[in-house]
């Protein structure tokens, strides 16, 4: 794997804006190329007595998808979020509380759930929650000639024969949390990973530069 | 029934009654409470009836709709039950509370009227795998004094003997459709033949004894009960002598309550359940016709709820 | 030692993987013994049960026609949906399937869809009128863990069994006629076959377990948090990751390896099934 | 049916391709004549009052506390049963009866005639309604006041009498799960067509039994539960046409058939209390030695704890 | 505007009545055993049943210190209305009538006599002609007084509507099924005509403003008038509820 070729890319443009409504503890709009997703953290919240947690706190979360119409992927969505969002915040500080996140899709021009899943994670630094690691999410599509193309675009995702979402985790960039589609060989899918973890460096630089720009509001 | 509290003073008073064959209220164990009938309650329905049974109030209402066969069955109309627990009966009923009962007294009904010698479905068949009538029958629970099975099924039998539908032309045109022309007199229209409709008879079983109609204080201390469904007799719907009286069979039977019965008292309770609504059967008949040669179709003033 | 399970579950767990053998005896790469028949349902087209350790799912499907719909002319139709019974344990309660149903349901509906195992054209008749419908209803009636793995080698045995009855529609009439006894099997691309394993976050190093119980996976982040690679004839056909303790690169490797393994034994298994099922 | 969001929907129009098969139309006398082979026996050989074997398991589902699996040669039925806990839905006031709750279902592919919906429809609900007033007469809830208790049914392949098959997997797998009962219970199911009593019928005889006809004779199909203490008849369901005699006559039948599968039942009961019994005492032996070991191990810690 | 063809040339409605007429009003009180009040009224074909059970414990979730809780139902029969409606109640339209039917009953309960404790009022549609709601709320004053609940004033609800004829408008009362579904304009009010206060106001599609004041005057008249009615009928129901003779069988 020759280092400087994993630098030639650049990701989509990411906009973002923190504290984005008042009544949530944490929230954050971002727009990656034009899929734009709002996240809605509310913390700590006492819930009923039946779904609470001895050790940790319980993590809710609500997809509403564009359309409304609540359907089987939105569960699927919801579970792939709560999931990475379990490891990511330490539950243990908050035992028998209640954590709900809420996500509304406003725009999806392909590669929406690493946009979620990079809102949630700045929804969740705006929210001052306790959390072990930071997350960050890479989409790469494979085409037929073969080669990966990082953060790929809406039409490059339909020609696409594959697509691989990995999410790392901002310490030891392991992978949190992965999900493909199509059919692909066993090399491409470690190219893949190399190339997605290179990538992530660029999503934390982009979180450090909003927190900091918020640093100031805040502090 | 619905917050009916007894104490267990008053359950053996009741049970020594029932052991003398001279319950509470001074009737016998197979005697029935005073009933009021009236055929066409509400004017927006094909057919409706409303009987009230000592404080028992039932309204029952049929209304037709023209619907195409189901394919296993192209030759045959369709009758449908709701039972609706009005909350005006017991608080308990409000919301989805009375759901319970109405799905029971509605699976009763439903499986009560299945066989074709019960109520025969070919009668409401307008033109051959293409077009039938629907017959959709909506029992309305206004108060329950207890026995609400019979109640009900009395009513709907009324109902449905009251129940007029419109002459049907229907002729094939070309390329499958049909094409109905309905007779615009309102008056012009055709009886349904429900003289073999059946009665839902509960027997209600206190150790020993069985009793018939059960008020609401007794249906809270009796073990088992089991309706039995007694198709009627034809004879006693038409005033004319042609039609071969059929003798009474069971339609359907069901028990509830938890409690057993031996088996030759459940040959007794069968026997007893197909006199009792033998006689209830001809009582009914007697006043449909009495009706209907007193109003001979016109729409007379309905006292309704006013008397 | 019932009760050490019950009062102390994560110190019980603990001791077990510290000493390299898991609660069950088995060691981190073993697969837990499968029982695998074919067409025991036979109101079902086709159908077949699984039963690997204490998790046991059967699958039947059922053919009906319809037409096409309008976008897609010549595209029939495959319908998967998993049940997680209300019988098959007590984490499942009666009524509309819970969030973790749907999961399963979505992500067994994804791998079937990435391993294009069946085209949907061959299940079209006549374009734009007729098309197949091939409801594939799978049910789980003992959950253990590992539940995915069940359902998708149900699927795969009852569909490669599967044959369709011959039909003759006569386009101006639009009469169907259904030849019963003259059936030709469906084509089947492939054999995708998915592996599930839990990684267990243990105080030194984590540990990736194989085919988990569904104690193991309560130990390792809830029944959400598993990791599922499922291979399909040398092909990756879809990892699906849900969070859960995180493993390093050499580890993931490890991971694929054993899951090439065992998609080989899991595919002689039906392979074998079908062939003595076809031999009766 | 409102469209159901929780689960992946078909085509609403697809219609199973049975119906344009060519055997699926035959009048209701064709289909009589099929039910008989050349000597007139049932084409499965069987007498017109012999009813086919019953094959059963107990404990086949590990996560339940009563697990039963029962085969009446193509029905095929799995019950368990789950331990009481608290009531669910709103509760006003304490019961003094423990509550049961029931649910049949039947599996998508279990019907030959038509696919079942995955959620329960109105026919469902009324089997788990009669399936629940014929187990709940022996089952002493009084014994678990204010908890409810779960019974769920699995109908894998529906062949005929399939709320009899269910009612007897209730009985061994609440025996399984060791709830209080007064007795073990067991049913059976009688269809008459044209005034002919079959005991346990098919799905034919069965869709025949219940096919409308215009001739007068008697058809339905009659369910008897009958429990073990006094013979007492806990439930009895009918549906159909049939005077009163016919019906006697089957109800004589019926009980017959009950008793003969009670025997069965005691057997089958038996031998799994001697098995637990066995494993109980194979468990019993493995905790002494363990014991043991770790009362010599203490013994040496306090030697080893005395010398220092 | 629609509207010219509901009123004839001679100034008669549809239905043969004049622009300010009621429809003919029948009711009678006491008509269930088990409910604390029960009331019956027919308002031309619109038939509707009221049952009232109270004053009784309030439950905990709805328990409120310094009132009454007025807990209320509406629900139409399914053969109520000409086309059959598969679901008697739960859909939106009779629980937006359940919430003003309590605005309106609740404004004329003396709701500070009981505290902790809740009054259910239970309203079936039989016959739906048009004018529902108003024939509910009055057949509930009449179950109220059926049970003895100390009322403020007696809470008469009434709809009217405009028409033209020629070019002048012309308020009709107390509108029929036929002239709603006409499209024209319907103001319901629900009123204590007693006291003079109005509980309720509600009206759907568009009326000109300086129209408003002759539709209003005449909704607020067709309330007086039917507080009348009721007052008599109950007055009649006490005066005779004992001497009454049995129930006269055909």
């Amino acid at each position: 794997m020759v280092e400087e070729d994993l630098k030639d890319f650049k990701l989509k443009p990411m906009k973002c804006e923190l504290n984005f409504l008042n009544k949530s503890d944490g929230s954050a709009i971002l727009a990656q190329g034009e899929t734009v997703v709002l996240v809605s953290v509310n913390g700590p919240l006492d819930i009923k007595s039946t779904s609470q947690n001895m050790e940790k706190a319980t993590l809710e979360v609500i997809f509403s998808s564009k359309g409304g119409k609540p359907t089987v992927s939105d569960r699927f969505k919801e579970n792939v979020i709560r999931q990475t969002c379990e490891t990511a915040i330490f539950g243990c500080l908050y035992p028998r509380t209640g954590i709900t996140i809420t996500i509304q899709e406003l725009e999806d021009y392909g590669g929406l759930l690493p946009t979620t899943i990079n809102c949630t994670c700045l929804a969740l630094l705006n929210s001052g929650l306790a959390m072990r690691h930071v997350v960050a999410a890479v989409g790469c599509a494979l085409d037929e000639a073969g080669n990966l193309i990082i953060d790929p675009t809406n039409d490059q995702i339909q020609t696409a024969t594959a697509t691989m979402y990995f999410v790392f985790d901002s310490r030891e960039k392991n992978l949190v949390t992965g999900f493909s589609t199509g059919t692909f060989g066993e090399g491409v899918y470690d190219e893949a990973l190399e190339r997605c973890r290179a990538a992530s460096d660029l999503v934390f630089n982009f979180y450090r530069d909003i927190v900091a720009s918020y640093c100031n509001v805040i502090g | 029934m619905a917050g009916m509290l007894l104490s267990n003073a008053e359950r053996f008073y009741i049970w020594d009654g029932v052991e003398e064959n001279f319950r509470s209220d001074g009737r016998s164990n197979k005697d029935y409470r005073p009933m009021e009938l009236e055929t066409d309650v509400v004017s927006s329905a094909s057919g409706s009836a409303r009987l009230r049974l000592a404080n028992t109030d039932v309204l029952v209402c049929v209304k037709t709709e023209i619907d195409t066969p189901k394919s296993d069955k192209p030759g045959l109309g369709s009758i449908e039950f709701f039972v609706d627990c009005s909350a005006n009966a017991t608080p308990e009923f409000e919301g989805r509370g009375g759901e319970q009962l109405a799905n029971r007294i509605s699976n009763l009904l439903q499986r009560a009227y299945h066989s074709s010698q019960a109520f025969n479905l070919k009668q409401l068949c307008i033109f051959e795998g293409k077009q039938c009538w629907k017959l959709y029958v909506d029992i309305l629970i206004l108060e329950c004094g207890g026995n609400l099975c019979d109640a009900v099924s009395l009513a709907v039998k009324a109902a449905l003997f009251n129940t007029r539908i419109p002459f049907v032309k229907a002729a094939l045109m070309d390329g499958g459709n049909i094409d109905l022309q309905l007779s615009d007199d309102p008056f012009d229209s055709k009886r349904l033949e429900v003289g073999t409709a059946p009665l839902l008879v509960t027997l209600c079983r206190m150790d020993e004894e069985n009793i018939v109609d059960p008020t609401a204080e007794e249906e809270t201390c009796i073990a088992v009960s089991i309706v039995v469904g007694v198709s009627g007799n034809p004879a006693l719907y038409t005033s004319s002598e042609d039609t071969t009286p059929s003798d009474h069979k069971c339609t359907t039977i069901s028990m509830s309550g938890n409690g057993g019965i031996l088996p030759d008292a459940m040959k007794i309770v069968i026997a007893e359940g197909i006199t009792a609504a033998k006689c209830l059967d001809e009582a009914l008949g007697r006043t449909l016709l009495q009706e209907r040669n007193r109003t001979n179709l016109q729409k007379k003033d309905s006292y309704g709820f006013l008397k | 030692m019932e009760e050490y399970k019950v009062l102390q579950p994560f110190k019980y767990f603990n001791d077990h993987i510290s000493v390299n053998v898991r609660p069950d005896g088995r060691k981190f790469d073993q697969q837990r013994s499968i029982k695998l028949n074919a067409n025991s349902v036979n109101t079902a087209d086709a159908s077949s049960l699984i039963k690997c350790g204490k998790t046991s799912v059967v699958c039947g499907i059922s053919l009906e026609l319809a037409t096409p719909k309008a976008e897609e002319p010549d595209n029939g139709f495959l319908v998967t949906n998993v049940e997680l019974l209300p019988l098959c344990s007590s984490k499942f309660k009666p009524g509309p399937p819970s969030d973790y149903a749907q999961v399963v349901n979505n992500t067994v509906n994804d791998i079937l869809k990435n391993s294009k195992c069946i085209d949907l054209k061959d299940l079209c008749i006549v374009s734009d009128k007729l098309a197949w419908v091939l409801y594939c209803d799978i049910a789980c009636l003992e959950y253990d863990g590992s539940i995915i793995d069940a359902c998708l080698a149900t699927l795969m045995t009852s569909l490669k069994t599967l044959s369709l009855p011959h039909v003759i529609y006569d386009i101006e009439t639009e009469e169907i006629k259904v030849d019963v006894n003259i059936r030709h099997p469906l084509k089947v691309t492939g054999l995708p076959v998915a592996t599930s394993f839990v990684i267990y976050q243990s105080p030194d190093s984590n540990v990736a377990l194989m085919d988990p119980t569904s104690f193991e996976e309560e130990m390792c982040g809830g029944n959400g948090a598993n990791l599922v690679v499922c291979w399909n004839q040398g092909l990756l056909c879809g990892i699906h990751k849900f969070g859960g303790a995180t493993l390093g690169t050499d580890g993931h490797k490890k991971l694929l390896n054993v899951a090439k393994e065992r998609s080989k034994t899991i595919e002689e298994v039906i392979n074998t099934c079908i062939a003595n099922e076809t031999s009766e | 049916m409102p469209l159901d969001y929780r689960r992946f929907n078909g085509p609403e129009d697809s219609v199973s391709y049975k119906q344009f098969s060519t055997n699926f139309t035959r009048s209701y006398d064709e289909l009589f004549k099929g039910l008989f082979d050349e000597n007139g026996k049932r084409i499965d050989g069987r007498e017109f009052t012999e009813a086919r074997p019953l094959y059963t398991k107990t404990n086949v589902i590990s996560q339940a506390k009563g697990s039963a699996y029962v085969e009446l040669k193509n029905t095929k039925v799995v019950c368990s049963v789950f331990d009481p806990r608290e009531i669910v839905g709103h509760q006003n006031e304490y019961s003094i009866y423990g509550q049961i709750y029931c649910e049949v279902k039947f599996a998508p592919f279990s019907c030959p005639r038509r696919r079942r919906g995955l959620a329960p429809d109105t026919d469902e609900r009324a089997l788990s309604a009669n399936f629940k007033t014929a187990i709940q007469t022996a089952i002493q809830s009084t014994k678990f006041r204010n908890f409810q208790m779960d019974v769920f049914v699995y109908i894998l392949e529906h062949d005929g009498a399939c709320l009899a098959a269910a009612i007897n997997a209730a009985c061994l797998a609440l025996t399984d799960a060791v709830v209080p009962m007064m007795d073990i219970f067991s049913a059976r199911t009688a269809a008459v067509i044209n005034n002919q009593i079959f005991v346990d019928p098919t799905e034919a005889e069965e869709n025949l039994a219940l096919m409308p006809t215009d001739n007068e004779t008697n058809h339905g199909i009659i369910t008897l539960t009958v429990i073990d203490h006094l013979r007492n008849i806990t439930d009895l369901q009918q549906i159909g046409s049939i005077d009163a005699d016919c019906l006697i006559k089957v109800i004589d039948i019926l009980l017959e058939e009950c008793a003969k599968l009670m025997p069965l039942f005691k057997d089958l009961i038996i031998d799994n209390v001697f098995e637990q019994y066995k494993e109980h005492q194979v468990y019993l032996s493995i905790k002494k030695q363990v014991n043991e070991e770790l009362s010599n191990k203490v013994k040496e810690w306090t030697l080893i704890v005395k010398d220092k | 505007m629609p509207g010219p063809e509901l009123l004839s040339s001679q100034g008669l409605r549809l239905d043969g009545r004049r622009p300010d007429e009621l429809r003919r009003i029948r009711c009678k009180l006491g008509v269930f055993t088990q409910p604390d009040g029960s009331a019956y009224l027919e308002q031309g074909n619109t038939k509707v049943l009221a049952a009232v059970y109270g004053p009784h414990q309030a439950a905990k979730s709805k328990l409120s210190t310094e009132g009454v809780v007025v807990n209320c139902q509406y629900s139409m029969a399914t053969f109520s209305t000409s086309e059959r409606k598969n679901r008697p109640r739960g859909d939106r339209k009779s629980q937006e009538m359940s919430l003003h039917l309590r605005q309106a009953l609740s404004a004329a309960i003396k709701t500070e006599l009981y505290p902790r404790s809740q009054i259910d009022i239970y309203v079936e549609v039989l016959q739906a002609d048009g004018g529902a709601y108003c024939a509910s709320v009055n057949a509930a004053t009449l179950a109220l007084i059926d049970a003895g609940v100390p009322l403020k004033a007696y809470a008469c609800a009434c709809t009217s509507s405009v028409a033209w004829r020629g070019n002048h408008p012309e308020a009709l009362l107390d509108v029929g099924h036929v002239e709603e579904a006409a499209g024209g304009v319907c103001l319901t009010v629900a009123a204590l005509p007693s006291v003079d206060s109005i509980a309720l106001l509600e009206m759907s599609h568009r009326l000109h403003m300086d129209y408003f004041e002759v539709v209003m005057s005449r909704a607020m008249q067709g309330c007086k008038d039917i507080e009348i009615i009721l007052d008599k009928a109950v007055r009649e129901h006490l005066a005779e509820g004992w001497t009454k003779p049995d129930v006269i069988t055909i």
